[in-house]
């Protein structure tokens, strides 16, 4: 994938670096020119978000520090969070990171590389809000970000009018303005919404427990491997801690 | 090859009966084009007489330019746009319903259109009539109520069911609040399937199919008028 | 001869900057057949629909039955009712059947019931030879029929005055003379009318007077015949040369 | 009051230059829709010149089939959905960009309302102008070429450069696959800052004064258009 | 008087059910100035046009200095340059000067120079009085100066025939005398002419022939004081009736 300078993308200052990566991705039919194309959804703080006209935050960076040890240089694009697998499914992208749940509908359509985080979908609820628990969501009005393991769960809360926003921010948005009960999402970026509003709290039981991971495009099984070497590396050497420490601490 | 595409069709409609968010978004798009209609029409309607008046006799000078004001505004923005400023903005601190809400902005938006609809209705018939009636001694109101309107509407009626048309596929962008409908139902099964092929093409046929049976009665109704036309 | 009917006085009309009528004095009795003849744009339909105010003189009075129609207050409304006018384009209502293009004013203006309204409408309609098209509706007509219904729908009214804007321009040679008949019959029962007309023929057999209009003034007024076999002003004598 | 203004301007616009997703997002917009218009130009006078020569001679019939059916799905359906089947169904295998993909998706529907402004704008010349070009002698051809084709782009150079209007609102959808167009840059702000107002205010207003002086500018050239016809 | 320009051979014309020509044959020889007459509808305009196949006849042929014009395989273009047709609303090309609408048709179609073109052009407008509005633009002229550019511009093709479709109805009558004094002068010139007119004067002082047209055939045809003064068939005697 190629993208224009106008784009909406973070690149990766370094240059291709150990000539031996370089020649190696020239083979592999993922990479063209030694460039890597990431694809997200930057309204997931704090795995992805905008800032100073950059894509940046935990997958952000964990991409970097991937293509810097493949020795590749990373372009990020942002889009919907539903057409995300498509665009790798189509080899419009390379991977996706974007706060990425592994389940069995998605491991049919692309191959996810090691886990590098944990997750949990909880529920944002205003403060005072009669929702106390999981259960209490039965018949309410529940917002969530299309796409997301928040929204395919969500499908199962009974008598629930689910209201699928393109994006977390907006759901939140219309809890605050009373237009849902509740939200059910991620529980990093919930954490940073619960901070960046006033009146709003995390009930304190998850909704669902999974774990992240970056996916690429099936069969894709060499990019994969070598992906999951770096992630390996960095998990080893503790840099993958410190950048997830860096933005939920610093945050 | 042919394998491929029934267990594509069977993920992207039958599992977890997903054909449901069409139908169900599909529901949600008449509803909100219909009423959007009506409203559409209500207001244009209004707007265009009071237009016309002022433009005619000077009466009406304040509520002439509070139309203008509208008339610019609603114009000169793009109708997402519109539509996310009622959400987020003028409806922040009462709920009245995603569908309300997304009827209300896209009936208001549609007003503007319709009211231009009705002026060129009311200004393509002859100055000849207008005299006509007044060299009756029909006053300005009368010769319009008697004599021009009933021109007027019969010319816009075949433009008017067209408003419909075109707002049935101007809605497809409520799904920028969170409404579920015929577009954000495709989106829904796309998201699911990870697949965009079945859930793009269906949402663009069922479009199609309901863009070419309106027009197509829009053209019974024109030929209708026209036999009508002694 | 009593009061005039209708009495201009000073008429002048502007538009923007043209000076389409200058300073236009006449009196028009009651019984008059006034014909205005002149060259195109020369004011003639600008003359006539000053006097029922289908464009606002202005400057100079018009006093019709005695009252300054030209005054603000006037309602003119009312006046409008009693002076019938017929265009060039015939102007009919076409979503409307003929009789109900008749009924219509006589109803809405005078009070009048259907039943009245309609006995009224069906005798002149015969007058005119139309009685069996008062369920038509206008387009279904020739262009002679749709004049004389126009004629029929201001007679309706009961009008005091007639008037005529080149009524017969825009028809079929062959339809000219149907129009001109009915006008003829209307001058014999004494209806005050002013027409504006490149009808010479009509002009110098059925006129009581005949006027030139030319530059925004009356250069000359006659009786007929002495006004088309002896004109005196030289544009006068001109136009006569072109169009006779 | 005046304080929180002056405070969620500054967070809205200042703080980290989140100015810069409006200002890039307009000139993403503005790119978009001035190549889509050129698209657009093009292909509708393409298809009108197709679809009036078969009108008036019986001539090109297949290219004609071809161009009713780009007319029907193209206006039968919204252009939301055509942006989205442009980029994940047709693009799918090869991407050439994000803006690349919205141009053309914007320009081939454009295309199918232009064609429209054009075949109108031939059909408003009078039949008799026609009649008097072949009556001299010249073929259909010349007769289009000579004296037809020059008044009726004379006639629709004002509804021309409206479609560049209408596309410039148009094409606030454009988000839907992920550019950064000015409508997405001020929805990027909103979700930097939680707050709707001054986002989404702010770039109506960008959108309505654009409108208003390009329509400005095209009262100008029809008053110019106008001077010039003699 | 040798071989006819024109021969027109049972020539029919049908708009879908509607029998407008019926079964015409006519012969039209050279230096002919044939007026044809008749009521409105009658089907005067479809023969003229039929002449140069601006209508497609249904049935019959039409030769033109010996060609079969309706046969599909003439090119129909080039025996077009040969008949001059004058519309009754004109029809000059508004976008283009005067000059450029004379030189248009030289230049394209019988690759004149410019300046042949040009000096051909400006001689003609001198001889209809309309060299100093070269420059002008059509819609700068008055209807009579139109018609009289629109004669002009078929004259430039040095056509055999000139065929006229009520070349005065739209005018204002004062403008209608400056055309047929064109008209007049061309047939002094032994142009062949086909003039569809009421203007029965023209008719009367200028036709080598005159036809009655009227159900879709030529119901009489004779030379001018035969026709006007006795005129045998009796839809035409009602006719003249009503028009003179
Ligand atoms: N509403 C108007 N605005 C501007 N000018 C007008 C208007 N109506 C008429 N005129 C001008 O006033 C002049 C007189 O027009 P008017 O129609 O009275 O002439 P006329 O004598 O009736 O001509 P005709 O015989 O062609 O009907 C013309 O130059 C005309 O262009
Ligand atoms: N293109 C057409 N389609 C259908 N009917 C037509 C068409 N052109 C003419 N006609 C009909 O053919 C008949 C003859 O028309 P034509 O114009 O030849 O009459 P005309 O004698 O020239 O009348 P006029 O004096 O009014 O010009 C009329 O009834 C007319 O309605
Ligand atoms: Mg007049
Ligand atoms: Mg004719």
């Amino acid at each position: 994938g190629t993208g224009t300078k106008t784009e909406t993308t973070a690149k990766a200052t370094e240059k291709a670096g150990a000539e031996s990566t370089a020649a190696e991705t020239k083979t592999a039919e993922s990479a063209a020119g030694g460039k890597l194309v990431m694809v997200t959804n930057a309204e997931f703080p704090p795995y992805e978000y905008h800032n100073n006209n950059e894509i940046v935050g935990i997958d952000a960076e964990i991409a970097k520090a991937i293509a810097d040890k493949l020795g590749m240089e990373l372009e990020i694009q942002d889009m919907a969070f539903d057409s995300l697998i498509p665009a790798v499914q189509s080899g419009k992208a390379d991977f996706t990171a974007a706060g990425m749940t592994v389940n069995e509908d998605r491991k049919k359509n692309v191959d996810f590389t090691d886990t590098y985080a944990k997750a949990a979908q909880v529920i944002i609820v205003k403060e005072g809000s009669d929702i106390v628990n999981p259960d209490g969501l039965e018949g309410k009005k529940v917002g969530v970000q299309t796409g997301t393991t928040g929204d395919i769960y969500a499908d199962d809360i009974k008598d629930a009018a689910v209201q699928r926003f393109n994006k977390g921010m907006d759901a939140v948005m219309a809890l605050t303005q009373d237009k849902i009960d509740a939200v059910v999402i991620d529980r990093e970026p919930a954490t940073v919404f619960v901070k960046d509003n006033t009146g709003l709290k995390i009930l304190d039981e998850a909704f669902t427990e999974e774990e992240y991971a970056i996916a690429v495009k099936k069969g894709n099984t060499e990019l994969l491997e070598k992906m999951n070497g770096a992630i390996k590396e960095l998990k080893d050497s503790g840099e993958l801690q410190k950048i997830i420490d860096k933005y939920i601490t610093a945050n | 090859m042919w394998e491929k595409l029934r267990d594509d069709f069977y993920q992207n409609f039958i599992v977890d009966d997903r054909w449901k968010y069409i139908t169900e978004g599909l529901q949600n798009t008449l509803k909100i084009t219909f009423f959007a209609v009506l409203i559409g029409i209500l207001l244009g309607f209004l707007v265009a007489i009071i237009r016309s008046t002022y433009e005619n006799t000077g009466r009406l000078k304040i509520l002439n330019a509070i139309c203008s004001v509208y008339l610019t505004v609603i114009r000169g923005t793009p109708v997402v746009v519109q539509l996310m400023i009622m959400y987020f903005i003028i409806f922040s601190f009462h709920d009245p319903g995603q569908i309300f809400t997304a009827i209300l902005a896209f009936g208001i938006n549609s007003g503007a259109y319709v009211a231009e609809i009705f002026r060129s209705g009311i200004s393509s018939i002859e100055r000849g009539q207008f005299e006509a009636g007044r060299s009756l001694g029909f006053n300005y109101a009368q010769t319009m109520w008697f004599i021009i309107m009933p021109q007027a509407f019969k010319n816009v009626v075949p433009t008017l069911a067209n408003e419909f048309i075109v707002l049935l596929k101007e809605t497809s962008v409520a799904g920028y609040i969170g409404l579920q409908d015929l577009t954000k139902g495709g989106d829904i099964i796309k998201s699911r399937t990870y697949s965009a092929f079945f859930p793009l093409i269906s949402v663009a046929l069922i479009y199609l199919v309901m863009v070419m049976v309106f027009s197509y009665l829009v053209t019974l109704l024109e030929r209708r008028l026209k036999k009508s036309e002694h | 001869m009593g009061n005039p009917l209708i009495q201009v006085q000073n008429l002048g009309k502007k538009f923007g900057d043209l000076e389409v009528l200058k300073d236009i004095s006449v009196d028009i009795y009651k019984g008059d057949v006034v014909c205005v003849i002149g060259p195109s744009g020369s004011g003639k339909s600008t003359f006539l629909r000053c006097l029922n105010r289908l464009e606002e003189p202005t400057s100079g009075h018009i006093l019709f039955e005695g009252t300054d129609i030209v005054d603000k207050n006037t309602n003119i409304d009312k006046h409008r009712q009693k002076m019938g006018m017929v265009f060039q384009q015939f102007n009919l209502f076409p979503h409307m059947t003929i009789l109900k293009n008749l009924t219509l004013a006589p109803m809405k203006l005078q009070g009048k019931s259907s039943k009245e309204a309609e006995e009224q409408a069906l005798k002149l309609l015969d007058k005119v030879g139309l009685k069996d098209r008062a369920n038509s509706y206008p387009n279904q007509l020739s262009g002679g029929q749709k004049q004389r219904i126009a004629i029929v729908r201001a007679l309706c009214m009961n009008p005091d005055v007639m008037l005529f804007d080149e009524p017969t321009s825009a028809l079929d040679p062959e339809m000219v003379g149907e129009v001109l008949n009915v006008m003829r019959e209307l001058a014999e029962e004494k209806m005050t009318m002013v027409v504006v007309t490149h009808e010479m023929g009509f002009a110098k057999e059925v006129a009581t007077r005949v006027m030139f209009m030319d530059g925004g003034y009356f250069l000359e007024e006659n009786e007929p015949v002495e006004f088309f076999e002896h004109p005196k002003n030289d544009r006068l004598k001109s136009f006569l040369s072109k169009v006779l």
